[in-house]
């Protein structure tokens, strides 16, 4: 690690080396002793996970009717972590796939970071649409098979499509990431020091020695997959927002959906890779890779998202007044002024006025204001779902019909829970693999070695 | 880190190559064989044979001694449900004839002590699935065509699978299977050579409606 | 030789292994091959080879689960011809976001068989293996390896090769 | 209908599967029992009876996997309700409306309909209590033989009975025999609910006939045993057909909200303390004397429309005045009606059918208790009734029963006067039981049972005979007895089987007595002002519940009430402006204290009751009523007294709270039109509804496209169509923990939504259920097809499909998709299965369910049709909801045949859908609701 620190400005800090880089990425993974605030938090993760275990125990033996669901609000927290989740999910593969299609060099030190973060954030969300069936038993009937019942999927449904697109999701986003840490496996089987790392890495390196015909090969693949990954990051949640919008409920049915939904995705997205990259950089001291110049242009895409957020929230009011469609505008009226307003205002406060904050340059730059502005967003955008699938239902057309929901127990604990899930994997994930891709970097460090001189 | 030599011996790859390959094979294999399990008559049961308080042939009932279906189970073309003989009913032949058999005993004893005989079912329909036995035979569907050769089975067995293909099988083009009255109740029956011709006639002549028979609230409800 | 998997020289930087690539190339070393720890902009252009078949199977590979999964969604709706909620049979606007996912499903893995075929992954063990100081071409260090299959090989000395390249250090590659 | 010769249940199958219970058998094994078939449903967890089994002789009223129907009748306050009963295999399953007894016409209101659950009431006394422990019937009888042994001597001096009044020819035989045995013994007889008879007289209204009608304090579309024969009468003059209607008006009277209030075209909330002034000044404005001053704005406005429409040259009047109302209001309503020379055109008055001025007996419960007092009683039999919870505070029975020596009461349940005496005797319910009731009517009906004693019980005729000494009759040859001595012998048998079929006595009602009770040329007489009370109480029975007798009930008990929506608890109701006032919410527990008596209960606040009083519902509080009925709500009955007087009420916050269960939260329109109403005058106006253009290729009809119509002008709010839904489709009961999570199950509900400013309010009740929308919002978002649509235009519901997304709910904009959030089903072994209805399937935990326009009834009509190889008539299909209606409101059928009823309903200019502007195309549509202002 270099002795004086590195200019605020660099994308990389411009004393580092091949050898220095390898060093610091891979380093405090092979060398023992491992970090006590690491095993500390590990265990904190996995408790709480087993908590998680525990509620999807319960709900299997009594059935969903733990949760506070009810007629008229037939779905609850489990959509809404959903979304909230599916939307996390969206900053790794726009960091990794988009920035990289537009040349962000600065993308390179955090993409393989945020990647995993996608997989283990679409993990959870993966969750929930089998947790709240009815009857999971039969989630499979929503796969197309030759059955004995001569029956198919409803191929309409948005619910379908999100089988499709989740699961399309996680795979591509998984191969792209491994094939992206291939080089890096290999790496880590030749500085690992025992033999079961040096096999195990070994294996799944798969024998990456680095010829150069692979590397083409290599490029072109993961470009291409980049190419791909782009349209399909933006269909995701595109299709996790038709599921409202298709519906015919006020506050869901609206043409707006699927891009304010992808906009507050990449702005969640992008909230969390900072509330999880602010305290892994100081905690494995990778200041010099993840640089302060990284945080501020993540703060700028926050910012921006943030404002593309704010454009959906005044669509969805205008259309609503615009329309006249007396349904429409009392679901609004009824969000800002109903029992759910206090959800929608601090709603607005995180989400829109916050993020505001980063016109300040001293602001953007300043760690903990980072760090807490980002808790904020993630906070304000698990109330937008709230607020989207609650206040929508509880008082649709027939006002005989109308009613509330609260949470019980079991729907905390089991939001919780995913949240325990979540870090416990990505805990392991910075134990075992490579946080920053090497192969990448070294490119990187050349370059500004070359453009140095 | 000098004086490592390499991680893995020659033929590595081809072991590793290996196991991938099983790994799928054996997931291929396993599922394969879950589908072949599933569509064999270990999981259906068709052509497995109950044991029954008494050793009834059917074989023996209804196409030896030609005794018509409806004489047993009565309410075949009265009700949903074809009805099962009351004790009374096998009586009056067997209070005449081999009613002192051990083989009869049981029936004896039901009478006696007034208890009914617990037969095992032998084609079970889930319970969201309603079967109106009347109007099948009222429209020219047989016996045999949802319970099999009956009329050739010494113990009974379930004669065909009836999972839902079939039933949709029938219900989307039942001409193949239409019979004429006369035929329904035939303890074994084959369709004619002319029954394309023949199945179209008896459509009209049933006057059957066929666009309510694939509604999924003609069978659940 | 014949013993021989071939003859490997280590380069420090990028470009003297560019450089060292060339050379060989006008010395008429036909069956080369280099090893990095990261995808040098150029060597693999100055290497004998074909382009890379990926893309073309990539595009295949997409249009052919599309367009099953677009024909599957109407065989279904076909199949079982259910009247929901008054929509068409053929609602083909409702069938297109599957029909996209499973494009890009499509493409993505085939372009990863298709890697791992072309690399012939995976190939756990190499010769190059059996080098001592290969564990930093994964790092560090740049490998230019001549195989003992190419004909012109031995008529230079390693030397003399170490110093026409500039390379660190040469070696034979035990087979 | 056949007459029941042979029960089922004699059958030994039934008493092995009845009495002796397979720990491990499950409903489709139960029905094996009884030779069940592949058709009988139920969603059990899938689970398929793994045996068949026959009968061994086969009652030939029996066709296995067919229903059979069999006339009864049903008690109600003791007159006769006639019943059709379903039976399934000899199992009690459905209760319906007889058409041919006059006093149900084929309808069947909510209570009637629950009837059925209370007879698999797992609670229900099962066997003799001996102080509380349980005992046998010879065991009592050699006690009660030790007892008369005692009596017999003194002529039964010290004797009392206690009983409810009764219209049973048989009954009251048993009782006046019972009399001879014991000359000196009396016969006191107790009821908490009303009277329907004056000086001996019982009027009867004739609302075919009323033009103008004054309706005080309701009590003639609820709660009246004449309900549903007044009911469909009163729709008949409220029904548009044809764009036209002979409307009569109607005039509302009343402190609390009535149904018949909340039909009214003109309608008065006025406290009981204002009744005699108003009611005075209806008078002096009718012997045209200017009103007094002491009558506010509305109070004047009101009298001044009505006797203006009294006085209207060829108008029929009636005034009519609730059954609970003091006898002074009572007698001014019957002179009034005199007065407008009513009588003998829209009211008769005919002979008291029920035994209350019976000349044998001894009076009510509070001279039992004086006698008892007097130390005058040594043994009481309390046959039927529950005095102990049911009488007034101040009456204090509990304690006067302890002073006496011999007790014995005779009871279903082993209820709060069981507990308190020294033998409780268990009495069949009326579906195990032979008997005989005469309806308001007065006309007579066999109460045949369906099935044998579930447990070893005695009708109360058994029982009086058993008293009396004589020798043991089984109820059968009974009642037969009694008909024979009437009819005498000649060919009684086949008359006998003709009334059995039919489920009515031929040739019996009484006659129309004398029809000038007292002098006719008194004038209306001059009500004595009540002091004005700040606030007065206002007694009730619970709308279901009646008296508590129905507590147990859990289709009641979850039925929501009228104009409140609660369920499972009864609570103080209060008007909006005496909330504000006292700064009470719904659900504030309050001391309520009425002339020393104190209770605590809740409050609950209801638009359009009158200030100044509060109303309490009587059935809470019951301590003893079983698992499903005890601890739910406040016992009103502490509240009464004996006068029945109840002013100066005082409330006072105790700062505590409940939560009170109710299915409904929002009662008001909230600028939306999902009832639409429209005057009289305006209905030359309408304009029938044109159907929105829609993108999608119209479908081609199938023979058959079933469609609803639900008129809102007739429909009165009374919940009939809720209950026999419930029935019908084995919907199960969730209890109040549930309810308050929103997650009742009812297929179909009945909306309430007050209209009009304070002091005007309106209510309007609106029958829901699923809509069948043609292009179905539901349909389209499951994603495996569980909900699809039918040839026939059904919106069909498939359980065994449903992975309980619950999407389609939320896409539902009627709402009406209801969800098994936990599994609500019985316990597998438990007795209550035997009421399923084995046509529909038993619903599991994590499937949406809704209304399927009854498909059970479609597919069982289409298949008899097909079979014979003809259409399916009009009218030949009845949903349950429809069934049950006594006002005719729903109606079924095929809107592709336009010469069909539900085609002509659909015809008429004030049809709408609800939600029209979201082209769903319903084919449920609405009548919209007609009011006729002056």
């Amino acid at each position: 690690m270099s002795a004086h620190p590195p200019s605020p400005e660099a994308i990389v800090d411009p004393t580092a080396t091949l050898t220095s880089v390898t060093e610091t990425v891979s380093g405090p993974i092979l060398h023992p002793p491992w970090p006590r605030l690491w095993l500390a938090g590990f265990a904190g993760a996995f408790v709480v996970t087993l908590g998680l275990f525990a509620a999807i125990g319960w709900l299997f033996i009594r059935g969903v009717g733990i949760w506070g669901i009810n007629i008229p609000v037939a779905w609850g927290f489990a959509i809404v972590n959903f979304v909230w989740w599916i939307g996390i999910g969206h900053a790794g593969t726009f960091i990794s796939a988009i920035l990289l299609l537009l040349h962000q060099t600065w993308r390179t030190s955090i993409n393989r970071f945020t990647e995993a973060m996608t997989l283990f954030a679409v993990a959870c969300a993966a969750l929930y649409p089998v947790l709240h069936l009815g009857r999971p038993i039969y989630a499979y009937w929503l796969l197309p098979y030759p059955d004995t019942m001569g029956l198919w999927p409803q191929f309409r449904s948005p619910l379908v499509w999100d089988v499709f697109a989740v699961s399309t999701y996680a795979t591509v986003s998984l191969v792209y990431w491994y094939v992206g840490l291939l080089p890096d496996l290999a790496t880590m089987r030749d500085r690992a020091a025992s033999t079961v790392g040096r096999r195990g890495y070994g294996i799944l390196a798969l024998g990456w020695r680095g010829d150069a015909r692979h590397w083409a090969h290599h490029e072109k693949l993961y470009l291409i997959l980049a190419g791909l990954a782009t349209p399909l990051v933006v269909s995701v949640h595109s299709i996790v927002g038709m599921d409202f919008a298709i519906a015919i409920l006020p506050g869901w049915h609206s043409t707006i959906f699927p891009p304010y939904f992808v906009g507050g995705a990449i702005f969640s997205g992008f909230a969390m890779v900072l509330t999880l990259v602010i305290p892994v950089r100081a905690l494995f001291r990778m200041e010099g890779l993840i640089t302060l110049r990284h945080l501020e242009l993540m703060a700028l895409v926050v910012l921006t998202t943030g404002w593309i957020v704010t454009y959906g929230y005044f669509s969805e009011f205008f259309t609503a007044w615009w329309s006249g469609d007396e349904f429409e505008r009392f679901v609004q009226a009824n969000r800002a002024l109903g029992p759910y307003a206090p959800a929608f205002w601090l709603m607005l406060t995180c989400n829109v006025l916050i993020p505001n904050l980063f016109w300040s340059r001293r602001l953007r730059r300043s760690v903990p204001v980072l760090f807490g502005v980002a808790i904020l967003v993630n906070v304000g955008m698990w109330l937008e779902r709230f607020v989207i699938v609650v206040t929508s239902l509880h008082r649709d057309f027939v006002p005989s019909s109308w009613g509330m929901y609260i949470p019980t127990f079991w729907d905390w604990s089991t939001f919780i829970g995913t949240i325990g899930f979540f870090l416990a994997l990505l805990f392991l994930f910075l134990r075992l693999l490579p946080a920053i891709s090497m192969s990448e970097m070294r490119g990187l460090v050349i370059k500004a070695k070359e453009s140095g001189e | 880190m000098s004086g490592r030599g390499p991680i893995f011996r020659p033929g590595a790859s081809a072991k590793f190559r290996a196991c991938l390959l099983l790994g799928f094979v054996l997931l291929l294999a396993v599922t394969d064989a879950g589908y072949a399990f599933y569509h064999s008559p270990w999981w259906s049961r068709v052509g497995f044979a109950s044991d029954q308080p008494v050793l009834f042939s059917h074989r023996h009932h209804a196409a030896e001694l030609r005794i018509d279906c409806r004489y047993c189970h009565s309410s075949v073309e009265t009700s949903p449900f074809a009805g099962m003989p009351p004790t009374e009913t096998c009586l009056s032949c067997h209070s005449q004839i081999f009613g002192t058999t051990a083989l009869l005993r049981p029936v004896v004893v039901s009478a006696e002590t007034n208890q009914p005989l617990r037969w095992n079912r032998v084609t079970r329909m889930p319970d969201f699935v309603y079967f109106d036995h009347q109007i099948h035979v009222a429209k020219g569907i047989g016996c045999t065509s949802c319970h099999g050769a009956i009329g050739s089975m010494a113990l009974t067995a379930k004669g065909e699978r009836l999972d839902m293909r079939q039933c949709l099988e029938c219900h989307r083009d039942p001409r193949p299977f239409l019979r004429p009255s006369a035929e329904i109740f035939l303890p074994a029956w084959t369709p004619p050579a002319d029954q394309a011709a023949r199945g179209a006639a008896l459509a009209a002549h049933y006057g059957l409606a066929l666009r309510h028979l694939t509604n999924c609230s003609t069978c659940h409800r | 030789m014949k013993t021989a998997y071939g003859v490997m020289a280590e380069f420090s930087a990028p470009e003297r292994l560019a450089a060292a690539v060339a050379s060989a190339r006008r010395m008429g070393y036909t069956r080369i091959e280099t090893y990095l720890p990261y995808p040098v902009p150029g060597v693999a252009q100055l290497l004998p080879g074909r382009p890379s078949p990926v893309p073309l199977a990539m595009l295949l590979g997409g249009l052919l689960s599309g367009l099953g999964a677009f024909f599957l969604q109407v065989y279904a709706a076909r199949d079982y011809p259910l009247d929901v909620g008054g929509r068409p049979l053929n609602s083909w606007p409702a069938f297109v976001p599957i029909t996209f996912e499973l494009t890009v499903l499509g493409a993505a893995l085939t372009g990863v068989v298709t890697f791992f075929i072309v690399a012939r992954f995976p190939r756990l063990e190499h010769p190059v293996f059996n080098d001592e100081r290969f564990h930093r071409a994964s790092q560090d260090r740049f490998f230019l390896c001549v195989r003992s299959d190419d004909p012109r090989l031995g008529s230079t000395s390693l030397e003399e090769l170490r110093s026409e390249w500039g390379a660190d250090s040469i070696a034979e590659v035990p087979a | 209908m056949p007459p029941l010769t042979s029960l089922p249940a004699r059958s030994p199958e039934f008493a092995e599967g009845a009495d002796v219970w397979p720990p491990d058998l499950d409903r489709r094994g139960f029905l094996g029992l009884m030779g069940a078939s592949l058709a009988l449903g139920g969603l059990a967890g899938c689970r398929a009876a793994k045996t068949l089994v026959p009968y061994t002789h086969q009652p030939d009223s029996v066709v296995p996997g067919l229903p059979s129907f069999y006339a009864s009748a049903c008690p109600c306050e003791g007159f006769a309700r006639g019943i059709l009963v379903e039976a399934h295999e000899g199992r009690p399953t459905k209760i319906e409306g007889n058409p041919r007894h006059a006093e149900s016409g084929g309808a069947a209101d909510a209570v009637t309909q629950a009837a059925i659950l209370a007879l698999y009431d797992p609670d229900r006394s099962q066997a003799p209590l001996h102080q509380g422990r349980p005992a046998s019937w010879p065991e009592f009888e050699s006690a009660w033989r030790e007892e008369d042994r005692r009596l017999a001597p003194v002529g039964g001096a010290g004797l009392a009975l206690l009983t409810e009044p009764t219209t049973s020819p048989t009954v009251r035989a048993g009782l006046h025999r019972l009399l001879d045995r014991f000359p000196r013994a009396r016969w006191f007889q107790h009821t908490a609910l009303a009277r329907y008879d004056a000086e001996g007289f019982q009027p009867d209204y004739d609302l075919a006939e009323a033009d103008v009608i004054l309706a005080i304090e309701g009590g003639f579309l609820d709660r009246h045993p004449a309900a549903l024969r007044y009911t469909r009468a009163f729709a008949g003059r409220r029904r548009v057909e044809k764009g036209a209607v002979r409307a009569n008006r109607l005039y509302a009277l009343e402190s609390a909200w009535s149904l018949a209030g909340a039909m009214a075209d003109r309608r008065l909330a006025a406290p009981p303390a204002r009744l005699p002034a108003i009611l005075n000044a209806v008078a002096t404005a009718w012997s045209r004397e200017p009103l007094p001053e002491t009558l506010d704005r509305e109070e004047r406005a009101f009298v001044t429309a009505l006797t203006a429409d009294l006085r209207r040259p060829g108008r029929k009047v009636l005034c009519i005045a609730g059954d609970e109302q003091p006898a002074a209001i009572r007698r001014w309503a019957q002179r009034l009606n005199q007065v407008l020379g009513a009588v003998g055109k829209t009211i008769r008055y005919r002979a008291a059918v029920r035994s209350d001025g019976d000349p044998r007996s001894a009076g009510d419960l509070g001279a039992l208790a004086d006698a008892i007092a007097r130390g005058e009683i040594s043994a009481l039999a309390i046959l039927g009734a529950n005095p102990v919870y049911t009488g007034p505070a101040d009456v204090e029975f509990a304690a006067r029963l302890a002073r006496v020596p011999f007790t014995l009461h005779l009871g279903g349940y082993a209820d709060e006067t069981a507990a308190a005496v020294r033998w409780h005797l268990p009495e069949s319910h009326f579906l195990e039981a032979w008997s005989d009731l005469r309806g308001y009517d007065g006309s007579a009906v066999i109460q045949q049972p369906l099935i044998d004693p579930l447990y070893d019980t005695r009708s109360l005729g058994e029982v009086l005979r058993l008293l009396a000494g004589d020798p043991p009759l089984s109820g059968y040859d009974l009642v037969r007895a009694t008909w024979r001595a009437r009819l005498g012998a000649d060919d009684f048998d086949g008359h006998w089987t003709r009334w059995l079929n039919a489920g009515v006595v031929d040739g019996e009602n009484t006659p129309t007595a004398n029809p000038e009770p007292a002098e006719a040329e008194e004038p209306v007489p001059y009500l004595d002002p009540e002091p004005a009370a700040a606030l007065t109480l206002v007694l009730r029975p619970d709308p279901w519940l009646g008296d508590g007798r129905h507590a147990n009930n859990g289709w009641l008990q979850e039925l929501p009430r009228p104009f409140t929506a609660l369920v499972w608890d009864n609570a103080l109701l209060i008007s909006p402006q005496l909330g504000r006032e006292q700064r009470l919410e719904n659900g504030d527990l309050v001391r309520v204290e009425c002339e020393g008596r104190v209770v605590e209960a809740p409050v609950w606040l209801v638009p359009g009751q009158a200030e100044g009083c509060a109303v309490a519902h009587w059935g809470g509080g019951r301590t003893r009523a079983g698992a499903v009925g005890s601890g739910r709500g406040f016992d009103a009955f502490r509240l009464q007294s004996r006068s029945g007087r109840a002013r100066g009420l005082k409330l006072t916050a105790t700062g505590r709270k409940t939560r009170l269960a109710s299915t409904q939260h929002q009662f008001a329109m909230d600028g939306r039109d999902p009832v639409q109403t429209f005057a009289l005058r305006d209905l030359g106006r309408l304009r029938p509804e044109q159907p929105a253009i829609s993108l999608y290729p119209a479908r081609a009809r199938d023979t058959y496209a079933w469609g609803m119509s639900i008129d809102l002008s007739t429909c009165i709010g009374c919940s009939a169509c809720v209950a026999a839904c419930q029935a019908e489709n084995n919907i199960p009961v969730v209890g109040k923990e549930q309810v308050l999570r929103g997650r009742v199950m009812h297929w179909i509900r009945v909306d309430t939504y007050f209209a009009g400013e304070p002091g005007a309010e309106r209510c309007h009740s609106q029958p829901v259920p699923c809509m069948q929308c043609e292009n179905a919002p539901c349909e389209l978002v499951c994603p495996v097809g569980a909900t699809v649509h039918s040839s026939e235009g059904l919106n069909e519901m498939v359980y065994n499909r449903c992975v309980g997304t619950r999407y389609c709910s939320n896409n539902c904009p009627y709402k009406v998709r209801r969800f098994n959030f936990f599994d609500f089903r019985a316990a597998a072994d438990s007795i209550l299965h035997l009421q399923d209805n084995p046509e529909v399937t038993v619903r599991q935990r994590g499937v949406m369910e809704k209304c399927t326009y009854c498909v059970q009834r479609i597919n069982r009509a289409r298949s008899e049709a097909e079979r014979d190889n003809r259409p399916i008539r009009d009218g030949e299909i009845r949903t349950a909801c429809q069934q049950a209606c006594p006002a005719e409101a729903i109606v079924f059928g095929n809107v592709a045949d336009p010469a069909s009823a539900v085609a002509q309903r659909k015809a008429e200019p004030s049809s709408y859908s609800l939600l029209a502007e979201l082209n769903t195309r319903p084919r449920t549509t609405y009548l919209a609701k007609m009011i006729n202002p002056a």
